[in-house]
């Protein structure tokens, strides 16, 4: 195994526990789209380039868009309710 | 269960869960030995078989097509139901629209990149089979180009760019189009989902068979599922954003 | 060390777990859901890793060159893209749920019990 | 290669598919042809394919990728007879359920027939397919579907039941997944027969042990078997009915048929030695469901969630079948999951009548209000699912106990206790909804749940005649099966098949016709039918002494306790998720090495 890979899985141990102990929802949304970075540095070490491209796509755009969304969505309604 | 029940019971369990995940992981060959057979054969014939370069693509597309149908029928279906769920919730409120940015420097950068990131998507789509990409992964970056109007301009001129209508007859139409590659080949008298084209030149735009179509329809419903996607969550905030 | 990736892989799914039982809220739930599903995504590009081999793209590279497993691949990144819009789908359900109930905490989500 | 076989899948993925994108142009009737022409060809083209499983199985290649050296390139579908008949049974449940809800649902626009049919094609391409990773896929497109489906309430009700199935279903297939690498990991293959070949020369070490665990956790957490059942009673609470009786008709036999899918051509090799530990370890949890479904069915007043814990113990004695590792229990198992399926969906459908006419399915608020044609249905298939002969399913539940080998005598009577449980559960609400018999106070039962008796914003509607009909014709089916001539004969030949791990694996990957099966025509012995008939009346006694001499006398500890652990808090699913998952993973290592 290599230092690069070794490196990356690290990484992504750390990544993930920070994404659950998170407790703050916004700064998880953003803590979970660094995770989503980590794990495309992760697959592209492990040889996976079109694996690689799809995370990206996802974990760097689709997916913390539709969290905040989510999150936008909540606040505006819990806000409007106070 | 209370809270402070929960947790010793489930801490024993995940202690349990992970002793026995070790266990079974402890029996796989070391990490860089896998030895096959299935990904191993298909790497020494896929180029003689497919005349694609991209091995991934052809599986994706054609040995475990068939995998590939589902998941298309997945993601159709989650997005076709996600709209369903918002749609049904969503209060009917002022149409007064808020735009996100004002700023017209920001705005006209926003906008220029649109259209590179459209390309760029494009580009991943066409060489899928060849290089890295397909019509998964572009079709994505392809929808998240087009939201970039929103970022950059405003609502109004993504939803008239996107109009519900429209996408959700591609949606649909994308997904029909790659069950229907699938049945037209059942119809020739081919098994379902066989190649029906001829394979062309190894490496050329043109090679593969029947995969550059199974790929544009991929790529279809994949945009087409993302930016109705996209599209309930803005709506769902601008609504929120109208009615203060 | 040469087990390191499914270590990873086991560390992911039960930290994840960790987070969905220990969490207060859906929406942070459902995000360490996505953290337990990564973990089958590395388990099964691990197993398909070789060494010294390039990926499964052969253009540019000596016929029969040693290349990693192309299957795992396929079926991981299709569940890539297909998992955002289930996701998607999960947090409209709980913006559904946030709509009636005024709160997204699972222990006070009144629901149907016993 | 037979062309009908992808068709199960082909025509609802194509029709869904083609259907939502026409959907804005078309009237609101025609999402229900179009699901009802489509859900009719498939019931049609699986029953074709089940005549033609007679004496071996039909397998397809996708692509036309055959095997090459024993390593298969494709996917396949490996048609079975149980497959073929389980195919059959959701084709045909979904066209009574599609005529149950004609018209029903025509404000939302064609999602709902979308969706429906999304679902069908799912649960087709699991019942059929031979490949690992396939029935992963559509495990997981038939929950999403479900997630979706669960949403469409009869009133509007917060969703907190399809969050909790999406959540708990979510971590099977992450379960199932994780297995599912295990086994590449180890064989490279995908195909189950292929991975079967390789497991069986090799020993039976934590890989195997491990990936067979999560494999199964994966289907039987679709299956609802305890302690994974949690999901189950939230999702039937809010969905609606006709689509309640697609998941305890189809959903939950098909997880719980999965479990013998792949046990026996993956790793019935490797576990060869240790089938004495593996059935005592499958019979337990079956009977843990069958006695726990039943209690719990026992203390609910609401409909849909007694026919949800009626799943979880009919599911368990299913189990019981397939744990005992025989040809003649796995056929019993096989024709119990099918005729006991048809007739839950059969009372499923009931229940949708009186909520759609009495707008309530509160075994209390409803007594005394019952329909006599629906009160009819509903006893007739409450005393079917107590085990009365000669059903269809009582011919199931009796080769499942004829299968044990010895060590087993007590299952008969474990059974029937379970089995007296769930029939007089529903037979006390038929009692009190057609007779107006008992009370309508029931403390043990629990609250009366927020009242929500609105006037309802549209007269009644659906014709009583189709809704009737469908259901009957479910019931009638379910009952009648038992005629099919031979029967009991073909499922045990079909079983032994495919115990017959080698010929199978030999038939899938290199075409070779499997042996002739020799079968006996086995008929229920003299005692099967006393017990049967004990049950059904034990049942009946049991609702008559819950109406007439009231429930008081649970309101203990332990029955409470039982209760409040269906806190309906998706946390704790998952907690006892995990924890089901480590027992019996425990069990597996201590009693399998």
């Amino acid at each position: 195994m290599i230092p690069l890979q070794v490196a990356a899985i690290v990484l992504v141990g750390a990544g993930g526990l920070a994404v659950v102990l998170a407790r703050d929802l916004l700064r998880q949304a953003l803590l979970n789209s660094f995770f989503g970075l980590q794990l495309v540095v992760l697959f592209l070490v492990f040889q996976a380039p079109d694996v690689a491209l799809s995370a990206l796509a996802v974990g760097g755009g689709a997916a913390p868009l539709v969290i905040l969304a989510t999150l936008a969505k909540l606040r505006a309604r819990e806000e409007k309710r106070r | 269960m209370s809270a402070r029940t929960r947790l010793p019971l489930f801490l024993v369990s995940a202690a349990g869960l992970a002793a026995l995940l070790g266990y079974g992981v402890a029996g796989l060959p070391p990490f860089g030995d896998y030895h096959g057979p299935y990904g191993l054969v298909l790497n020494q014939v896929v180029l003689a078989q497919r005349h694609t370069t991209n091995a991934v693509a052809a599986v994706v597309f054609d040995y475990r097509g068939f995998d590939t149908l589902g998941e298309e029928l997945m993601l159709f279906a989650a997005v076709a139901a996600t709209a369903l769920i918002l749609r049904e919730a969503r209060e009917e409120e002022a149409k007064q629209v808020v735009d996100a940015v004002h700023s017209e420097p920001v705005r006209a950068v926003g906008l220029a990149a649109v259209p590179v990131v459209v390309l760029l998507g494009l580009f991943v789509v066409a060489f899928g089979y060849l290089s890295p990409g397909g019509g998964f992964q572009g079709g994505t970056v392809v929808a998240l180009g087009l939201l970039l109007v929103y970022l950059a301009a405003e609502h109004r001129a993504y939803r008239r760019l996107t109009p519900a209508r429209v996408v959700d007859v591609f949606e649909g139409g994308g997904a029909a189009m790659f069950v229907g590659l699938a049945l037209g080949a059942l119809a020739g008298g081919l098994a379902f989902q066989e190649n029906f084209l001829p394979l062309g030149k190894i490496g050329a735009l043109t090679s593969g068979g029947s995969i550059p179509l199974l790929n544009w329809a991929t790529a279809i419903e994949v945009t087409a599922a993302f930016l109705l996607l996209f599209g309930e969550f803005l709506e769902e905030v601008m609504v929120e954003r109208r009615a203060r | 060390m040469s087990y390191l990736p499914y270590a990873l892989a086991v560390w992911l799914l039960v930290v994840g777990l960790y987070g969905v039982v220990t969490s207060r809220h859906l929406v942070h739930l459902i995000v360490c859901l996505t953290v337990c599903q990564s973990s089958t995504y590395v388990l099964l590009l691990g197993v398909g890793y070789r060494k010294h081999a390039t990926a499964p793209i052969f253009k540019g590279i000596p016929l029969g060159a040693k290349a990693t497993d192309p299957v795992v691949q396929a079926l991981v990144l299709t569940d890539v893209v297909v998992s955002v819009t289930v996701l998607a789908l999960l947090l409209a359900v709980a913006v559904q749920v946030h709509k009636r109930e005024d709160t997204l905490d699972p222990d006070e989500i009144p629901a149907v019990r016993g | 290669m037979d062309v009908l076989v992808p068709l199960p899948v082909a025509l609802p993925l194509l029709a869904a598919a083609a259907l939502a994108a026409v959907g804005h142009f078309v009237p609101a009737w025609f999402g229900d042809l179009v699901a009802a022409v489509v859900s009719v060809a498939v019931t049609v083209v699986a029953v074709v394919l089940l005549t033609r499983t007679g004496a071996h199985d039909v397998v397809y290649w996708f692509g036309g990728w055959r095997p090459s050296h024993g390593v298969a390139l494709g996917i396949a579908f490996d048609v079975d007879g149980a497959g073929a008949a389980m195919a059959a049974l959701a084709a045909f449940l979904m066209t009574a359920g599609v005529v149950f809800s004609w018209r029903y649902f025509d404000e939302t626009g064609p999602l709902f027939h979308v969706l429906l049919l999304v679902f069908l094609g799912a649960v087709e391409g699991f019942a059929l397919s031979g490949d690992l990773f396939n029935l992963f896929v559509f495990l997981e497109l038939m929950t999403v579907a479900a997630i979706a489906l669960t949403g469409y309430g009869d009133e509007p009700a917060p969703l907190q039941g399809a969050l909790n199935f999406g959540i708990v279903n979510g971590f099977g297939a992450f379960f199932l997944l994780f297995g599912i690498g295990l086994l590449y990991g180890r064989t490279g293959a995908l195909n189950l027969a292929q991975i079967g070949r390789s497991l069986a020369g090799g020993p039976t070490d934590g890989l195997v042990l491990v990936s067979f665990l999560l494999v199964t956790a994966g289907f039987l957490v679709k299956a609802g078997v305890v302690p994974f059942h949690f999901w189950l009673s939230d999702a039937y609470a809010v969905a609606p009915a006709p689509v309640c009786a697609l998941y305890s008709g189809v959903m939950s036999d098909l997880g719980l048929l999965a479990v013998a899918k792949v046990y026996w051509p993956v790793f019935s090799g490797p576990f060869q030695t240790h089938a004495t530990a593996l059935r005592a370890i499958l019979v337990t949890a079956g009977v843990a469901s069958a006695l726990v479904g039943g209690a719990m069915a026992f203390l609910q007043r609401d409909l849909k969630r007694m026919l949800a814990f009626v799943t979880i113990g009919q599911i368990g004695i299913g189990l019981v079948g397939i744990g005992l590792l025989t040809a003649r229990s796995l056929a019993g198992a096989t024709i119990f999951a099918v005729a006991d399926g048809l007739v839950r969906g059969s009372l499923l459908l009931v229940v949708g009548i009186l909520v759609r006419r009495l707008r309530t399915d509160d075994e209390l608020r409803a007594r005394g209000r019952g329909l006599p044609a629906s009160g009819v249905l509903f006893a007739v298939g409450a005393l079917v699912v107590a085990g009365l002969p000669p059903a269809a399913s009582f011919f199931g539940r009796a080769l499942i106990v004829d299968g044990a080998t010895g060590g087993y005598r007590w299952l008969p009577i474990v059974l029937t206790a379970a089995s007296i449980l769930s029939g007089g559960a529903l037979l006390r609400a038929a009692g009190r909804i057609s007779f107006g018999w008992g009370s309508d106070e029931e403390p043990v039962l629990g609250e009366e749940q927020p009242a929500e008796e609105e006037e309802p914003e549209h007269p009644p509607r659906g014709s009583l005649v189709v809704m009737v009909g469908s259901a009957a014709a479910l019931l009638v089916v379910g009952v009648t099966l038992a005629a099919w001539p031979g029967l009991p004969g073909k499922a045990e030949a079909a079983a032994l098949r495919t115990l017959d791990r080698p010929a199978h694996a030999a038939e899938v990957l290199e075409g070779k016709p499997p042996p002739h099966e020799a079968a006996s025509a086995p008929a229920p012995s003299g005692t099967n039918i006393v017990a049967g008939l004990l049950s059904a009346a034990g049942a009946v006694a049991l609702a008559l002494a819950a109406l007439f001499g009231g429930l008081g006398i649970l309101a203990r500890a332990p029955v409470l306790r039982l209760k409040a652990l269906h806190s309906g808090i998706v946390t704790d699913y998952v907690t006892w998720l995990t924890a089901g998952v480590a027992a019996l993973g425990a069990a597996f290592v201590l009693a399998l090495r």
